[in-house]
């Protein structure tokens, strides 16, 4: 095991090697370039292939043809990238075309201040494409975390045949933090259809992912972004074709929540304060729940990493004790709608909202919550 | 858990010195956390950048004050400044008016004037952190070496530890674990 | 003797045929003069090709007409999955297909730095001067005068001459046929798919849209071939298409034809460039 | 030898571009209509072999039979 | 007032003519091109200007240009384009630009069904592009309704210098019922600033939107997507400018809810079984409605006008006596996430979820769920 | 007598000067041949201008700089931004300003279809040959060799000529000219304001930037000026322009200067017909 | 509420024989919802057109059965049989072979072949439905007239009225409202 | 009569252009810094008058005085 010192958008580059990345298209935007710039830098010589696409809408297509043609393939970018990326996203989801997604969120909207951590996209990270749907969204909260979360969000990819969206932001990006840096990493490999009949977009368990069969191998695989059979045939036509595909898409995603989910729960089990958060604003949040606890306060903290799919019954059985509910968010409030609708009735929910100018939420500010008054 | 802030202005080098901290801190063996704060647009604006070190992992990188803060120009303290007088010292360059009540004051920019090393102010602040003998001054000569401007840097650095020797013990006082 | 079936249905899914497409609509003409270069050249099973195609009447012609892998992707980005593709897997043949208006309006970026890349694709461009799919828009292919739903009045915007602009990007091939040309346009298909064979090849197919611009004429199909045959003049140099043009005559040819290495070329020998370096 | 054609009624969609094209005049569209709704195109005339029908069908629905052997 | 039978996009594109829209930008989509068709046949007898984009990008950016030069202007489109329209969006959020842009949704995602209609864009509407921003969406149930909302959405993008968002679908659009067309339509006419010292960016109240200097007309306006302090100049930097604006942004709407959220209810006042729907389902709600009743169950209707801004008391309250509360959509679940946020904890929530073929919601499915078992 | 100023001075926004570009920046002469050339012409007062830009250093030229309303816009899509501008008021003179990356990489396809549309806007392509703002990746305008943060081993990707691109479109002007060149290029700002002042209108300026490219080649801004004058050859026709970059030298002159009717003119004949039919 | 159908196979004019009756019941003074379902991407495939008509505004556009639905081709049956069986008359065109309880057969495609107006199919039944009096003959001309291939169509219009009179009265039963 | 330059501390940020480029050699980088830390341009020579400086100053912050007047 190596240690380095890393920064996030260097970490996520690093776990995306390790994970056996071999394909990258991206357009740099700031503050996930350096994802790129290690990327352009290490390809060439591991006998990968980078290109600096024309735009965003480019990047994320030219990941989808890499990856049928059988690469790991992955594209890094932000806000303004990741909503020119949404249409290209939905595709992916629709053909079952495995890619990693980063998107290391800056305040928006539109340019906004490219160079100042936030983390208005959790919303659009689910919901940002049109259609029924469902991905994956993992989040994390330091260099380390985006490292093994990346390794994590392939791994995910390639076995469930599904992009997945790893969240950071720019604190982390370009925060340098030790990393440890894993020797051997096994990424599932893609599993190929036993012979031509196997069909390649049907599954009779919707949580297991039908077989991928690779371009080039005489599979003569039909890839539409269409609503489509079993076998890749479009039918554009019948209400069951298309009920049973995307039902079972979203299905894929939806029952396997228990393996997707990932979360970290702190302080004491029959807490009266919760803080509930994700990403960078979980170190803040950390600090505050050792503060609270040593001022006595029965506290918990409830972390999400896994943001999408929700394990609704986890969050609601993390929350039962709780009377009070803090949400410290880098963004005017979109975690705290999960917390509103899994919440207790009658706990009191607090925000703290703070997002612009590159200043954290520190943990003062959510002590203050968690004691006094609301925001 | 400890921390170290560099503040100033764009083109001043601020980053690299929060770099060069890391670096150091991580090669003596410390769990280390660097953050900066500076706008891409903004060329010349204001710069911070800090490390905040520690025994284990860093639980929190978000702080609001400092262990240590060296502060190169004013451009950069206006936006910190409740962080700063929160701080457990601060380090001014003379040229910086300001009143604080846990600051010193020391010559950098004028030694480097004087000296021959105009730009490397930064280095020089990193030498006098080093002169408390938190940061081994080996290790950071071998950081440096891998970096741009090696001999002027060194000139730079040795100027510091020099220039720290006065508030060494106030320094480590401060920064050491 | 089995009964004879037409030379292009070795490449066809059978289970698929009908076509989807209207009678007399002229991509599958397109396909005959593809096929039968193909079949001239030799190539008997299409699974080194990846056809790749978006959204429009003539994106159904890979898919899921041709029986080889083939991706129907979004509308205009085609060409951006097919890099993806052909930088991936660079031994395989990929040829992207589609409209005017997915190439060229949704897709026209692509297109164009697919061009200035020099990337080694072959595109096709079906230029039916409309949009068909959706029912009869406005393309950037469409003639001056015509009544299309979003110009009822008769379009007043000049058309671009694609393989025109694309003589002055990095393209190794581009050339222009109608589909009245049957035999010069196989022809094109066998220099982009064996002699040249590399960096980015483009054939534009002038093959106006049965319905919605041949009807719209009062036109039968057969009709509209044979006065393509009177309107499509090939020229020999480039400086001669405005002449052409000027005389409201379409102006076709192969507009350009070079042998430059092509992308997947260009950075194989950077690759090893940035081993050297590393070794260093 | 003469030459002649093969249609293949499921595929045909009677566009007519085989009988307008066809430079010996070889061909008619039918009377009926095939099972599909179509008019089918019917030889009516010496075929010469040149092929063209085959070339311009859209619907790859004819074929040329001379001396008993299909395409090249 | 006169009469006409119209389908939902020729409603629409009358409610636009109506409201004074004198400029269309589009790019063809179904199902929603019809909108485009009679916007391209009208504009360019009444003065007014209609372009066909090259994409759905330029579309959208089309329209914030003219809109910023004094049109009123609108853009239609589907899901694919819908997508592809999210960033521009995001910059007509941040620069206060009124537009109305149209969703006509169909089967998704990427291609899906084109033809065939759909529920699936609702969370998209309200989420789908980077950083943090509100705007009003709005969902109509039949081209009667079509023909009024556009018209009301015209009147909210002026008035509170907003995209807003008209949620349409393919059973309303390809429908043709009889509209009522109204003879005077009064939209607030755009407020100049009184001299250039006004700031155009910046209000002391946020439910009132700042004046709107036209281009051209010397006001040396200065607008920008990125962070911009209240006279328009761009601020990357400060903590306070980002916050202030995009607080102020989001509470322009956020704080007019009771203004700008509109609902029915019909039925019971202590209704034991509630429905809960927009769009074009809720004809069919309507239907169950009458049938539940006429077996004896209290019953009510609550159909949402206003998808966003939400008035959480509103539908708090309207929810409050049933015990059992169906929820029919067109697509797999996004409105239900609302009313489990909003329901009481003890209520049983029934999704009856249906998308693909063209085929609706019956009112039998409806009353089934409400009184049987879940699907 | 007061104080002399900077002929720009009159043109700028006092209050956010000095510029937020680096020292030497080559943005701020580009600024100063466009405000000759206005100045010659007797413009005083920018009301009746709007300035469109997206994203990038460039960008920055019209907003905050310029003292006339300006859209800064998202990156890539200022000339469908000014699109709309002009369309809704005719009457106003709508210039967009901004970099190569902006204007030809995410921007291409806007630009070709305004180009195709013949539409009435100036575009101001300021090519700094790199992505500055991002610090320093790949343009498509990048020369071959060239290191940048995404071609660490020195790019391969052939680079685009983008004027001699348009001038296969609808444009009605289409110049290209080096920083070094001031007085030529303040002459096609001249052209291009007033003498063609319809139509599309393309100025290419070539000025690298200072911190990314001239910099790292260990050159000041004076020194690249001068190596400018030299490297840069006008041509006299646009067959020239091959053989001046075979040379490895930089073609610069006008390509093309027409007065076809643009397109605002178009649409309002194709107005004036849709009044007439829906009469009858 | 009643409601009439039009079921075919895409290029019979199934949707436009639903805008005439819509048009027709709305010229009558009466509200109608008029929908559609058939694929833009399928050439040839099945359609359904239907309107509901009432005296005031119509409900609920989304039934599962007809007052009275007209079948022209077997293609458009198969998807809606559900909503065929539940219908109140189906009429479907001799050459389709169906057995449903509430069916008559009438030979409106032979009357076309054999009146040579083949492809009108659909205005022949239009025709059948005016039989029965609930369109007014003279408003469905009207209709008409304001559409293409107006003269053939007025034809066939006549030869649907007289071949609807044998069914008028099981018609007007289940439309009358 | 000669000319002579004004410059603004204020603008200029000492990128030595006016310097490099002045064909009469009449400018140099004083050795003292401006306020904002750069070094400006001071004539030490003749001036001709022909703008270049004005011309190709990227920071708008030379100007150049003819017989008392400002630019043309
Ligand atoms: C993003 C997006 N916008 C619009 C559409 C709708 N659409 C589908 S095909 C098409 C144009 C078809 O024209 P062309 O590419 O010329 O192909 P053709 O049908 O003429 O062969 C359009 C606008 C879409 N599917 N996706
Ligand atoms: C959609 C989107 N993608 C990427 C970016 C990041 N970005 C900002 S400017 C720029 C490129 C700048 O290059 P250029 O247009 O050549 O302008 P320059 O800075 O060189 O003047 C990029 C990629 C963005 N703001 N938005
Ligand atoms: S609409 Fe035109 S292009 Fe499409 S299938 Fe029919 S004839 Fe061919
Ligand atoms: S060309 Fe082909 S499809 Fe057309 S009529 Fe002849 S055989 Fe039939
Ligand atoms: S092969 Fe030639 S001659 Fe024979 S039928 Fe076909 S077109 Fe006519
Ligand atoms: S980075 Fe380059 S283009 Fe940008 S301001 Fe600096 S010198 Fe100018
Ligand atoms: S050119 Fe302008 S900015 Fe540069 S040194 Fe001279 S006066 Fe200063
Ligand atoms: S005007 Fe000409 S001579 Fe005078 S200082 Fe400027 S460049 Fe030199
Ligand atoms: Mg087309
Ligand atoms: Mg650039």
């Amino acid at each position: 095991m190596v240690r380095a010192l890393l920064s996030g958008n260097e970490a996520v580059a690093e776990g995306a090697l390790a994970a056996g990345c071999n394909f990258f298209a991206g357009y740099p935007i700031t503050p996930s370039s350096e994802i790129m710039h290690y990327m352009a830098r290490e390809l060439p010589k591991r006998g990968g292939s980078f290109i600096q696409a024309e735009d965003e809408l480019a990047a994320i297509n030219m990941v989808i043809g890499a990856s049928w043609a059988g690469a790991r393939a992955m594209t890094a970018t932000s806000g303004p990238g990741f909503s020119l990326m949404q249409e290209g996203l939905g595709y992916a989801i629709m053909t079952e075309t495995p890619l990693v997604i980063v998107n290391v969120m800056r305040a928006g909207p539109a340019t906004g201040q490219a160079t100042k951590a936030a983390q208005g996209d959790l919303m659009q990270a689910r919901w940002g494409r049109h259609g029924d749907q469902m991905i994956p969204v993992l989040a994390p909260s330091s260099p380390q975390e985006a490292y093994d979360l990346t390794i994590e969000a392939f791994a995910i990819a390639e076995e469930l045949r599904t992009p997945v969206v790893v969240l950071s932001d720019e604190f982390i990006a370009h925060g340098r933090e030790v990393v440890e840096l894993r020797e051997k990493v096994e990424i599932p490999s893609r599993r190929k259809p036993r012979d031509p009949s196997e069909p390649p977009f049907g599954s009779p368990d919707p949580r297991i992912a039908p077989p991928m069969p690779p371009l080039g191998e005489g599979y003569y695989v039909i890839v539409t972004g269409s609503t489509h059979n079993e076998y890749g045939y479009r039918d554009v036509h019948s209400f069951e074709t298309h009920f049973r595909l995307v039902k079972r898409l979203v299905d894929k995603i939806r029952l396997n929540v228990d393996k997707l989910f990932r979360y970290e729960v702190l302080g004491d089990d029959d807490a009266e304060v919760a803080i509930v958060c994700f990403g960078s604003v979980s170190r803040s949040a950390k600090q505050a729940l050792r503060m609270l606890r040593s001022r006595g306060v029965r506290a918990k903290l409830l972390r999400l990493v896994t943001l999408w799919p929700m394990n609704d019954e986890v969050v609601r059985r993390e929350l039962r004790s709780a009377k009070t509910i803090v949400v410290p968010e880098m963004n005017l409030g979109q975690l705290i709608y999960d917390v509103q609708r899994l919440a207790r009735e009658d706990s009191r929910i607090v925000a703290v909202n703070k997002v612009g100018g590159g200043i954290p939420i520190y943990p003062s500010e959510i002590v203050e919550a968690a004691l006094g008054g609301s925001r | 858990m400890r921390s170290i802030a560099f503040l100033g202005r764009g083109g001043q080098g601020i980053v690299f010195a929060g770099e060069v901290i890391a670096e150091t801190l991580f090669e003596q063996g410390l769990y280390v956390a660097q953050l900066q704060s500076y706008g891409a647009e903004v060329r010349g604006g204001s710069v911070l950048s800090y490390v905040v070190f520690d025994r284990d992992r860093v639980e929190n990188p978000f702080i609001e004050s400092f262990s240590l803060a060296i502060v190169l120009h004013e451009a950069g303290m206006r936006r910190w400044m409740k962080h700063l007088e929160g701080s457990d010292l601060v380090i001014l360059d003379e040229l910086v008016s300001a009143e604080l009540r846990n600051a010193v004051k020391l010559p950098i920019s004028r030694v480097c004037v004087e000296k021959g090393v105009l730009g490397r102010e930064n280095v020089v602040a990193i030498g006098v952190i080093a002169a408390s003998g938190v940061l081994d001054p080996s290790v950071v000569e071998r950081v440096l070496s891998r970096k741009r401007g090696f001999e002027k840097n060194i000139e730079a650095l040795k100027l510091g530890l020099e220039l720290g020797r006065d508030v060494a013990d106030r320094v480590a006082a401060v920064l050491r674990l | 003797m089995s009964v004879a079936k037409h030379f292009s249905r070795k490449y066809l899914r059978e289970e698929v045929l009908p076509t989807p497409f209207c009678p007399g609509c002229f991509n599958g003409v397109v396909m005959n003069a593809m096929f039968k270069a193909m079949e001239e050249l030799g190539i008997e099973d299409l699974r080194n090709f990846v056809f790749v195609s978006g959204i429009g009447c003539s994106s159904w012609i890979p898919n899921p007409l041709i029986r080889a892998d083939s991706l129907h992707t979004l509308h205009g980005r085609a060409v951006a999955v097919a890099t993806g593709v052909k930088l991936a897997n660079p031994r395989l043949n990929v040829v992207v297909i589609g409209g005017d208006g997915d190439l060229v309006a949704i897709g026209g970026n692509h297109l164009l730095h697919a061009a200035r890349r020099n990337m080694d694709l072959l595109v096709v461009m079906v230029n039916n001067m409309v949009y068909a799919m959706t029912r009869g828009q406005l393309a950037p292919t469409t003639p001056l005068g015509f009544r299309t739903a979003t110009t009822p009045y008769g379009n007043f915007e000049p058309p671009i001459n694609v393989a025109k602009l694309l003589i002055n990007t990095n393209a190794n091939y581009v050339a222009r046929w109608c589909v009245s040309n049957f035999h010069k346009l196989k022809q094109s298909f066998k220099e982009a798919l064996s002699e040249v064979s590399k960096g980015f090849r483009f054939i534009e197919v002038v093959a106006p849209c049965i319905t919605y611009v041949v009807r719209y004429e009062g036109k039968t199909p057969g009709q509209k071939i044979k006065e393509l045959r009177e309107a499509c003049v090939e020229v020999k140099s480039i400086s001669e298409i405005d002449d052409v043009e000027r005389r409201g005559k379409i102006a076709v040819g192969v507009f350009k034809k070079e042998l430059k290495p092509g992308y997947v070329e260009l950075y194989e020998s950077y690759a090893s460039r940035a081993r050297e370096a590393s070794q260093k | 030898m003469g030459c002649s054609i093969v249609v293949d009624s499921r595929l045909c969609k009677g566009c007519g571009i085989c009988v307008e094209l066809c430079p010996a005049r070889a061909l008619e569209l039918s009377k009926e209509l095939s099972p599909s709704g179509y008019r089918n195109p019917v030889q009516t005339g010496k075929c010469v072999g040149c092929r063209t029908c085959e070339m311009f069908c859209p619907d790859f629905a004819i074929a040329v039979v001379c001396n008993g052997k299909g395409s090249a």
